[in-house]
């Protein structure tokens, strides 16, 4: 087992071990501090398929700016953990349906993923067989602004309407 | 002939007279004399149109099989044209929606007193979407009149009927769209057929006549034709619409439902379904008859026992339109003829009835047998009149209904005589029931003391009832003047089916000889 | 010319119809009898051009247009005079005139508009008649023997107050319709095989072909055409509207119901004599039918107590008679009976009408008694008349019913010849009955009052002997010509074993025989040359006519015995009539006393009217009202049509319910989704 | 040297890691959460396809799904915020007032 | 690439309408409180503008950066949209004014989803597809949220929020398997990979397949994936349902249509069958469970749900007839849908929304003008000549039993009758039930009324003389497929 590898497993442990953690346990603050580790590891991904620049984004601003965020309003809605069946009004037939469901269909779309990739002709070969012709931060500006120009134009829109949306839809209720 | 396109002016007319009513201020129903009086001016000036398209008409055999055609593009994409036409036929039964409508609109005068404007304009708009029906030439032109028919006539009965008013609107509407739908499907089939054949568009009905249609694919575009057909004839077991229609419908919506629409089903068996599919036809006929002699006799029997007289006349029209498709399932000049012929009698004498039993129930709000007896005691004039419909819808020789009933029989009795001896059970149960409601609506002493002093008939009513007795006489002592001008028509439509049908080029051709439904079921070309 | 003969009838049926009710009695009564005689009068010149001349061309046709014409079938409104429908029209607006005449004053105690109701029927009911006999073929025929059906509903309802009326009345339409529906079936297969209705045409192609002698199509046309006549004229099974028809007025049953209506059946046959005649199993058939008819109608009639009833079952045992006769074949005996029944069956209504006019409606015999006294215009003619149907030699009925049993007798159906016998004793037994107990022995009506159920609305009022009055002028007048009619008529069929020479028969003759070759172009392409040889004109008239003398002497020896016989038994019947019930109260029937359970199934008729409405009429009731209406129709067929919709509808309410409102619930319906594609992508 | 397919079954544990989420938790955040771990599988899965095809499209799709992932994040965010206003509580199935 | 395809002109319609949002924005912030400004005017002359861009790049299959085309097809939805775009304007001018609603965010927030929308239809790579589908489901969302005072409102845009995310991961994912198995975005490219080899036999292309299949479906409300769209139509404003309900289905139609009948139209065999059960699911349950409901929108959302199974019908047929078939029926579906909505919306009230069925009762004898618009609307709706719908209708069906889809025409037009019953049960209160006490509506203002008529107007022209807009169908698909 090369260093590479070693890496991949450590970096892809602490994923798995952090997106399960978001999920596994109940206390929301946690949850988002579980998921920063997980994309801390999802950046040693990247770094190891030799995309320098998605990891350093996926810290500074996923996990920087973006988790902040959640955890602003998590601490701000000071909801610490899941409240009980209270506000729970669906019929007592479909409260634990959905969950169930959703858990048994998780485990078979896991199945169906990796039964399907061990299929699929080309994946034994390893991710970095190919030299890469482009990967560097130059590169991928260049590229970016010119083939990708006119999407990264509309995600100037996109944004915008997340903007106006939020806005819209966090302020304080009209006094009417 | 005259240069007038008469057949679009007998459609655009009423449709002008409900855009005139549409611009009439009747918030209050203060100008309701003057609707009406625009609504029947306008029905009457279609009946008009209609009279001219008879004088017009040319019955001679070397005349056009069809005449006063019109034909524009509409849907040049789809070779969809606006294409009109009548042979004798149509004629004949374009004329009994102008005759009736006016009546109708007559008939009405007093008993709507609510929204009288919509009414009206809903009553013309029916009248042109009925004509439309009977003279279109292109097959998706005829679907979406006879569509169409459908909702106009749902207002009416939904409106102005009477308490299960709603429940009978959306039956009727929802039953006999369900069969019209199939029927939309197959149109496209055929009309796909004909692209694949010639690689052009089109729905023109007499393109779809030359079409070599594979016996397979015929099985299931005749049924899907002729369910909705029967649908609306109506047929047994399809016909449970039709006595909560007729029962809810306010008296106008009856008289048109059964003297034009129920001739709608029949006239589109005539028209589609058996020239554009006569191999299927051949083999469905004897379903078509047995179901047609089980409504006759079955028709008559509920008939006798119900205990509301629009009821009573509803399965009455049940048992009269069985021996309407017995006609057209004998599939040859004589039961065709009767058949149309039929047709047109039972628009007379039973619009005539349905009036006359609105006159009753405008007068004691009640429809029920019970609440009557006596009648002729006060009303002797409404009696006569009742009376001779009632001789013209039992097939009395010399009055409309027997005419058209021989004619069916004899082509039946050429055919297959076993269905005849059948049907003609409905000679005798007509009697029954009929006389038996005329025995207790009519005679006796009067026993409810709130039929006492009910006025005979008013002038206004006679002008309903009168011409309506007149022509049902007429078209019993001459019916030659009706036989006439369609009969190359039907000539015409029986060679085409016989010329197509080398198994039923006899009388009495056993069913079985056929060819047997399961080779006939298309495979693999239904996803 | 022809057709004036009914558009007279016609004319003053709309007058009356249109405006009758604002003319006075005597314009309205006086117009439809003035009609009527006219009709008479037309009817009487064109029987003379008739007559004048040849005997084999004897046909008048009349074309007033073509009524339906559809492909190959056309027919015709066609008119002819032949000599059978000669004696039909003679017979109709003879005696229809005289029950019109007789009517204006019995009708009289109507009202203005009531008055003219009556008699528009009655015209339109001529008129129906003649159209009738004069209808050149089937169709046209049927008409008139559908409107005559018609007007009888109108007249036997003509009291319409009345429920027992109303009821008649769709009883005898309702039963007659079902005798129409074989009619129609018949006239259907006949067009299939004839080709035409013409009678001529029909007579033309069958003469062709042999008699059946299996059961063939000819024998099945016959049959239903005969199942016809058994409605319109009152023979087993379907003559139980007619007993129930005397509900209505007493001219309209002298007229309708005894004289002209009820023998059309016996004149269809007649019309279609060559055709019944290749039928020689139908034949067998109508002439059993006609004698169990006859016999069982009178013995009916020998219990019943309503004066009107009496007369009905005598009339249905009468029919019965001319069935019989044509039956044997004995064509023109048949016609010769219904042509003197009519006058005397007639006399006998109306003289029964006076009677009960005079007794304010009372029409129970027990109720009546030593009339004769104080009617004796009405009890001589009446008593004329029961001579005449009793068979009493020299009168009307004597030359007709002997005419007809010799015929039977001779053709060999003696055992038919010996019910006919008796019927022949209980006719004269229950006229007798009826005579004695109407004109006879102590006045019962006195002290009865009128009973108010058997009261005619008409004819309210008290039921004092004093205010007895004899017939009217008009009433008598009418009585007095049929009385006459009904001695006379007999002697135009004198046979020849009493040195006549049956006139009648011999007129009728060529009716009963295939056409010759038609002078005036009348039989269609095809037709022609098929019957030549059978069309020696006059052949068989002449042959009835010159019998061989030997055969001739035996004949006639034969004849007078049988003579002797039936003249017997009606002097017999006459006087255990007289024995049995002159010294009696009316009330212990003497067979009542002997026999009990008999008496009581002949008072009510067999149970007959029982049995249908058990067998028949209540089960399709039921079966209509709780099988088909409550069950299949509003269960099966709309409760498919309705649970279709609530299938939908419950489908709809279900399916909702998946919509929970949970977020998670939808991704979740999201996710399956997914996973469905996916697994069907994988693992398919 | 390690597989695609390494890399993507990773991605397939996480993709469906983040779906199991929005059904397993009771809270709304940590739903969103969810939704941006299986945006993530999905950027893991850009950038290793776009690895072994050599070029940087796959990391500049991914700089699409953070950018995408962002405006998600707020716009849901503020409508937690909006719910919570409403009814005090972050409760998915307090929020079925819609329904049927 | 070249620099050639750097040419504006594809884009010049979406400029306009993102021009408009913009200013619209401006204006908004300049705005004093309480001043009022007409700027619903300035979303009337960007999308005029788009129009006329649209109009006249007609028949130029121009082409901008490589991924933004605007063939025939893509204006003629985006002039569909644009459409949709301008009623949506007119019928809001009223609510806005009458919900208090932020007038600014609103036709800004709608503009920008029409610029996602138009951009959907015109876009040729997927990356652009899912940008312009997030674009315009974002703004979707907001405004479906954008009552915010009414809780149902929150609640409806938060669980079309959450599923949309939900469904555009699978999308994306999907998206990435496309990327790794054709190595491109780029429809045309990975049109001309899969059509050069047989793909059929490799998961991977399969999986990307069916998501893809997924996340369209999702916008478009097939079943199962239709769950979200009952409650955020009901939970919406009026006005924004209205626009949703045909922007959004028309914007997914036309990409749905665009990426499976080109880049993926060599699987046709793969895909039709998955299609064909959420077809016919999608128009049977639409109907269905749409008999039950009571609420106007929720019954309306079912309506959609079943007239998105039918645009389905059209892409199914996939041929020229289909083609044409679906943009007939999207313009078609979209001038009726927005009349009907339009009604709804005229006739809420600040307080409630009025939209219970029985707040219909008896509105032919109080509202005759606006009842027999709302029928034209309805009628529509069930495929009644001679309206839109029925032509829309019959051309979707054309186009299936050409293609031998027998039974799906069939269960189409069964299940039409049965959206009929509900779309009566309409026309019954409103025609054949009285009531005394009728919640009244606010004051209607004359452009909002002109706006159902125009749309009853066009219902008609397209079911009467439906000739002229049935070629440009035609010549929109001749081009690119």
């Amino acid at each position: 087992m090369g260093s590479d590898q070693l890496l991949f497993y450590a970096f892809g442990a602490v994923a798995l071990a952090g997106s399960v953690l978001v999920i596994g346990q109940r206390n929301p603050v946690y949850s988002v501090l579980a998921i920063i580790v997980s994309f801390f590891g999802l950046s040693g991904l990247y770094v190891l398929l030799e995309a320098p620049f998605v990891a350093v984004v996926q810290i500074i601003i996923y996990a920087g700016a973006i988790m902040v965020l959640f955890l602003f309003v998590v601490m701000l809605l000071n909801v610490p953990r899941e409240d009980a069946a209270e506000w729970d009004r669906t019929h007592p037939l479909y409260r634990s349906g959905p969950m169930r469901a959703g858990a048994v269909l998780a485990v078979l779309l896991i199945g169906q993923l990796v039964w399907a990739l061990s299929r699929t002709p080309g994946m034994a070969g390893g991710v970095a067989d190919q030299p890469a012709t482009a990967s560097s931060v130059a590169d991928v500006g260049r590229v970016l602004f010119t083939d990708y120009m006119f999407a990264f134009e509309v995600t100037s829109i996109l944004i915008i309407a997340a903007m106006v949306g939020a806005v819209v839809l966090a302020r304080k209720h009209d006094e009417s | 002939m005259t240069g007038l396109p008469l057949l679009t002016l007998s459609i655009v007319l009423p449709v002008l007279g409900a855009l005139a009513l549409v611009f009439v201020p009747n918030r209050d129903g203060a100008k309701d004399g003057l609707v009406r009086w625009v609504a029947l001016g306008a029905s009457l000036a279609t009946f008009l149109v209609t009279v001219l398209l008879w004088v017009g008409f040319d019955a001679s055999e070397a005349a056009p099989a069809f005449q006063f055609v019109e034909r524009t593009t509409w849907m040049p994409a789809f070779g969809v044209d606006y294409y009109l036409g009548v042979d004798g036929i149509a004629l004949m039964l374009m004329v009994l929606t102008g005759f009736l409508t006016p009546i109708a609109l007559l008939a009405s005068w007093e008993g709507i007193h609510k929204k009288v404007k919509e009414f009206s304009i809903f009553m013309l708009l029916l009248e042109a979407a009925m004509l439309g029906v009977f003279c279109a030439l292109d097959v998706f032109l005829f679907y979406v009149f006879w569509d169409f028919v459908l909702v106009p006539m749902y207002f009416l009965i939904g409106v102005w009927g009477y308490d299960r008013r709603i429940y009978a609107a959306i039956k009727f509407i929802l039953y006999t769209m369900a069969g019209s739908v199939l029927m939309l499907v197959a149109i496209i089939g055929v009309a796909w057929l004909h692209y694949t054949a010639t690689g052009t568009w089109s729905f023109d009905l007499f393109r779809f006549y030359d079409l070599e249609i594979p016996a397979g694919m015929q099985y299931w575009f005749f049924l899907a034709f002729t369910v909705a057909f029967i649908i609306k004839v109506p047929l047994f077991p399809f016909h449970t619409w039709l006595p909560d229609a007729h029962v809810e419908a306010p008296t106008a919506g009856s008289v048109i439902l059964a003297g034009v629409m129920l001739k709608m089903g029949a006239y589109g068996l005539v028209r589609f379904s058996f020239p554009l599919f006569p191999e299927a036809a051949a083999y469905f006929a004897p379903v078509l008859a047995t179901l047609s002699v089980i409504a006759i006799v079955y028709g008559a029997l509920v008939a006798m026992v119900q205990p509301d007289m629009k009821k009573l006349v509803a399965y009455s029209s049940v048992s009269h339109m069985g021996f309407v498709v017995l006609g057209i399932a004998a599939m040859n000049v004589n039961g065709m003829q009767g058949a149309v012929f039929q047709m047109l009698a039972h628009g007379i004498s039973t619009g005539a009835l349905f009036c006359l039993v609105g006159m009753l129930s405008d007068r004691r709000h009640t429809r029920l047998i019970a609440e009557f007896g006596g009648l002729k005691h006060v009303m002797p004039r409404l009696t006569a009149a009742f009376l001779v419909i009632t001789l013209a819808s039992v097939g009395l020789p010399g009055l409309n209904g027997f005419v058209g009933e021989f004619l069916i029989m004899l082509g039946a009795f050429r055919w297959d005589p076993r269905f005849v001896v059948v049907a003609g059970l409905g000679v005798i149960l007509s009697a029954v029931y009929m006389l038996w409601m005329v025995q207790r609506v009519y005679y006796g002493e009067v026993t409810n003391d709130e039929n006492k002093g009910l006025p005979d008939l008013s002038v206004r009513e006679w002008a309903v009832i009168g011409p309506l007795c007149a022509l049902a006489i007429v078209m019993g002592v001459y019916p030659n003047a009706f036989l006439k001008p369609m009969e190359p028509a039907v000539a015409r439509i029986v060679e085409r089916v016989e010329a197509r049908q080398p198994v039923r080029a006899d009388a009495g051709a056993p069913p079985s000889a056929a060819p047997t439904a399961a080779s006939a079921l298309p495979t693999g070309s239904v996803r | 010319m022809l057709s004036l003969i009914p558009l007279l009838p016609f004319l003053g049926f709309l007058v009356n119809a249109s405006v009758g009710r604002r003319l006075t009695k005597s314009v309205s009564g006086g117009l439809a009898s003035a009609v009527m005689v006219a009709s008479f009068l037309v009817s009487i010149i064109q029987v003379w051009t008739l007559a004048g001349r040849d005997p084999a061309a004897r046909v008048i046709d009349e074309t007033v247009f073509t009524w339906i014409a559809s492909g190959t079938f056309s027919v015709d409104l066609a008119f002819r005079l032949d000599p059978l429908s000669a004696v039909m029209i003679l017979v109709v607006t003879g005696i229809g005139s005289l029950i019109h005449i007789y009517s204006t004053a019995y009708m009289h105690e109507e009202t203005d508009s009531e008055f003219a109701r009556y008699f528009s029927y009655l015209n339109l009911f001529v008129f129906f008649m003649l159209l009738l006999v004069l209808g050149a073929n089937v169709l046209v025929m049927f008409v008139g023997w559908e409107g005559v059906g018609l007007c009888s509903y109108l007249l036997i309802g003509y009291y319409f107050s009345k429920q027992s009326a109303s009821d008649a009345a769709k009883k005898a339409f309702v039963v007659n319709r079902i005798g129409d529906y074989a009619f129609i079936l018949g006239t259907l297969l006949t067009v299939v095989t004839v080709g035409s209705l013409d009678f001529r045409d029909i007579a033309t192609y069958v003469a062709a072909l042999p008699p059946e002698t299996t059961f063939g199509v000819l024998s099945l046309i016959t049959l239903l055409l005969f199942i016809g006549a058994t409605g319109k004229s009152a023979q087993i099974p379907l003559y139980t509207w007619l007993p129930d028809a005397m509900e209505g007025p007493t001219p309209v049953s002298a007229l309708i119901h005894a004289a002209t209506m009820v023998t059309a059946g016996v004149y269809m046959i007649g019309r279609n004599a060559v055709l019944f005649e290749h039928a020689p199993i139908t034949l067998v058939i109508v002439a059993v039918v006609g004698t169990a008819t006859a016999l069982m109608a009178g013995t009916i009639g020998l219990v019943q107590n309503d004066i009107k009833r009496v007369l009905a079952y005598s009339t249905v045992s009468q029919l019965g008679y001319m069935f019989l006769a044509m039956g044997v074949g004995a064509f023109g005996a048949g016609i010769f009976h219904l042509y003197t029944h009519a006058f005397f069956k007639a006399l006998l209504f109306l003289g029964s009408g006076a009677v009960i006019h005079a007794l304010h409606g009372e029409q129970d015999i027990r109720h009546m008694g030593g009339l004769k006294t104080h009617l004796p215009i009405t009890f001589w003619t009446f008593l004329i008349g029961s001579l005449a149907i009793a068979g009493v030699p020299g009168l009307a009925g004597f030359f007709s019913k002997d005419e007809i049993l010799f015929e039977t007798f001779s053709h060999g159906y003696t055992w038919l010849w010996v019910v006919g016998v008796l019927t022949s004793l209980l006719t004269a037994t229950y006229m007798f009955r009826l005579v004695v107990l109407t004109f006879f022995g102590e006045e019962r009506f006195a002290a009865a009052p009128a009973h108010p159920g058997t009261s005619a609305p008409g004819h309210p009022g008290t039921n004092a002997p004093g205010h007895l009055h004899d017939a009217p002028p008009a009433m008598a007048v009418a009585l007095v010509a049929l009385a006459l009619g009904s001695v006379l008529a007999g002697y135009l069929g004198v046979p020849h074993a009493l040195g006549g020479h049956n006139q009648l028969g011999a007129w009728l003759a060529p009716s009963f025989a295939a056409p010759c070759a038609p002078a005036e172009a009348g039989a269609p392409a095809g037709l022609e040359g098929l019957a030549l040889e059978a069309c020696a004109p006059g052949e068989e008239a002449a042959a009835a006519g010159t019998p061989e003398a030997a055969d001739e002497a035996a004949k006639t020896r034969l004849e007078l015995t049988l003579m002797a016989v039936s003249s017997g038994i009606a002097v017999l019947g006459i006087w255990l009539a007289f024995a049995l019930y002159s010294r009696r109260r009316a009330d212990d029937d003497p067979l009542a006393a002997a026999a009990p359970g008999v008496h009581r199934v002949l008072l009510n008729k067999y149970y007959v009217d029982e049995l249908y409405d058990a067998a028949i009429v209540q089960p399709i009731k039921v079966l209509s009202q709780e099988g088909l209406w409550r069950g299949v129709d509003v269960k099966v067929v709309d409760g498919a049509v309705n649970g279709t919709g609530q299938i939908v509808g419950g489908l709809s309410a279900v399916l909702r319910l998946a919509q929970t409102g949970s977020v998670k619930a939808y991704a979740a319906s999201t996710f399956l989704g997914v996973v469905v594609i996916l697994a069907y992508y994988i693992w398919r | 040297m390690i597989p695609l397919s390494y890399y993507l079954v990773l991605s397939g544990l996480l993709f469906t890691i983040g779906t199991a989420g929005v059904f397993l938790r009771k809270n709304l955040i940590t739903m969103l959460l969810s939704v941006e771990i299986m945006l993530n599988a999905v950027n893991l899965a850009f950038v290793a396809f776009g690895r072994t095809f050599g070029t940087v499209d796959g990391q500049i799709l991914t700089f699409f799904v953070m950018t995408v992932a962002a405006a998600e994040a707020a716009v849901g965010l503020a409508l937690v915020i909006g719910l919570f206003r409403h009814r005090e509580s972050l409760n998915p199935d307090a929020f079925t007032s819609l329904r049927w | 690439m070249t620099m050639s395809t750097y040419s504006f002109d594809a884009v010049i319609p979406v400029l306009c309408v993102t021009l408009a949002a913009l200013v619209i924005m401006l204006a908004e912030a300049f705005r004093a409180k309480g001043e009022r400004m007409p700027i619903g005017g300035l979303a009337v002359i960007g999308l005029l503008g788009a129009g006329a861009a649209s109009v006249l790049l007609w028949n130029r299959n121009a082409a901008s950066f490589g991924v933004v085309t605007a063939d025939n097809y893509a204006l003629f939805v985006n002039l569909v949209l644009i459409g949709v775009g301008l009623f949506t304007v007119i019928f809001a001018s009223q609510t806005v004014e009458r919900d208090k609603l932020p007038a600014g965010e609103f036709y800004a927030l709608m503009l920008m989803s029409l610029v996602g929308m138009m951009l959907m239809a015109q876009a040729t790579d997927l990356l652009l597809v899912f940008l312009a589908l997030e674009t315009m489901s974002i703004a979707v969302y907001v405004l479906t949220g954008i009552d915010r005072n009414r809780a149902q409102s929150t609640e409806a845009a938060f669980k079309y929020f959450l599923l949309g995310a939900f469904a555009s991961s699978f999308f994306l994912y999907g998206i990435a398997f496309l990327y790794g198995v054709t190595g491109s975005t780029s429809l045309d490219r990975i049109g001309s990979v899969i059509a050069a080899q047989s793909m059929s036999n490799n998961p991977m292309i399969l999986l990307a397949v069916g998501l893809l299949l997924v996340g369209f479906a999702f916008k478009v409300a097939a079943v199962p994936f239709h769950m979200w769209s009952p409650d955020a139509y009901d939970g919406a404003p009026a006005v924004v349902t209205g626009f949703m309900s045909t922007g959004v289905k028309a914007a997914a139609i036309a990409a749905f249509a665009r990426v499976f009948l080109t880049a993926l139209e060599p699987m046709i065999a793969d895909w039709a069958p998955v299609l064909w059960v959420v077809a016919v699911a999608t128009m049977v349950l639409g109907t269905v469970v749409g008999v039950a409901q009571t609420s106007l929108k929720r019954m309306l959302a079912y309506s959609s749900i079943a007239h998105g199974g039918f645009l389905l019908v059209g892409l199914l047929a996939a041929s020229d007839v289909g083609k044409a078939g679906i943009l007939y029926y999207l313009a078609a579906y979209a001038v009726t849908n927005l009349g009907a909505f339009g009604v709804i919306a005229l006739l809420g009230s600040a307080d409630r929304p009025n939209d219970d069925l029985r707040d219909y009762a008896g509105l032919w004898y109080t509202h005759p003008a606006l009842a027999t618009l709302m029928t034209i609307c309805l009628l529509s709706l069930g495929g009644f000549p001679p309206t839109a719908g029925f032509i829309a209708k019959w051309y979707v069906l054309s186009a299936a039993v050409g293609e031998g889809y027998y039974w799906l025409a069939i269960i189409g037009v069964l299940s039409s009758v049965v959206s009929v019953f509900f779309y009566l049960r309409i026309v019954v209160m409103m025609y054949m039930s009285e009531r005394d006490a009728r919640p009244v509506p606010a004051p209607m203002t004359r452009m909002a009324l002109a706006g159902v008529g125009l749309s009853v107007a066009g219902i008609l022209y397209l079911g009467v003389l439906p000739a002229r807009v049935m070629d440009w169908a035609q010549a929109s698909i001749a081009t690119i497929f």
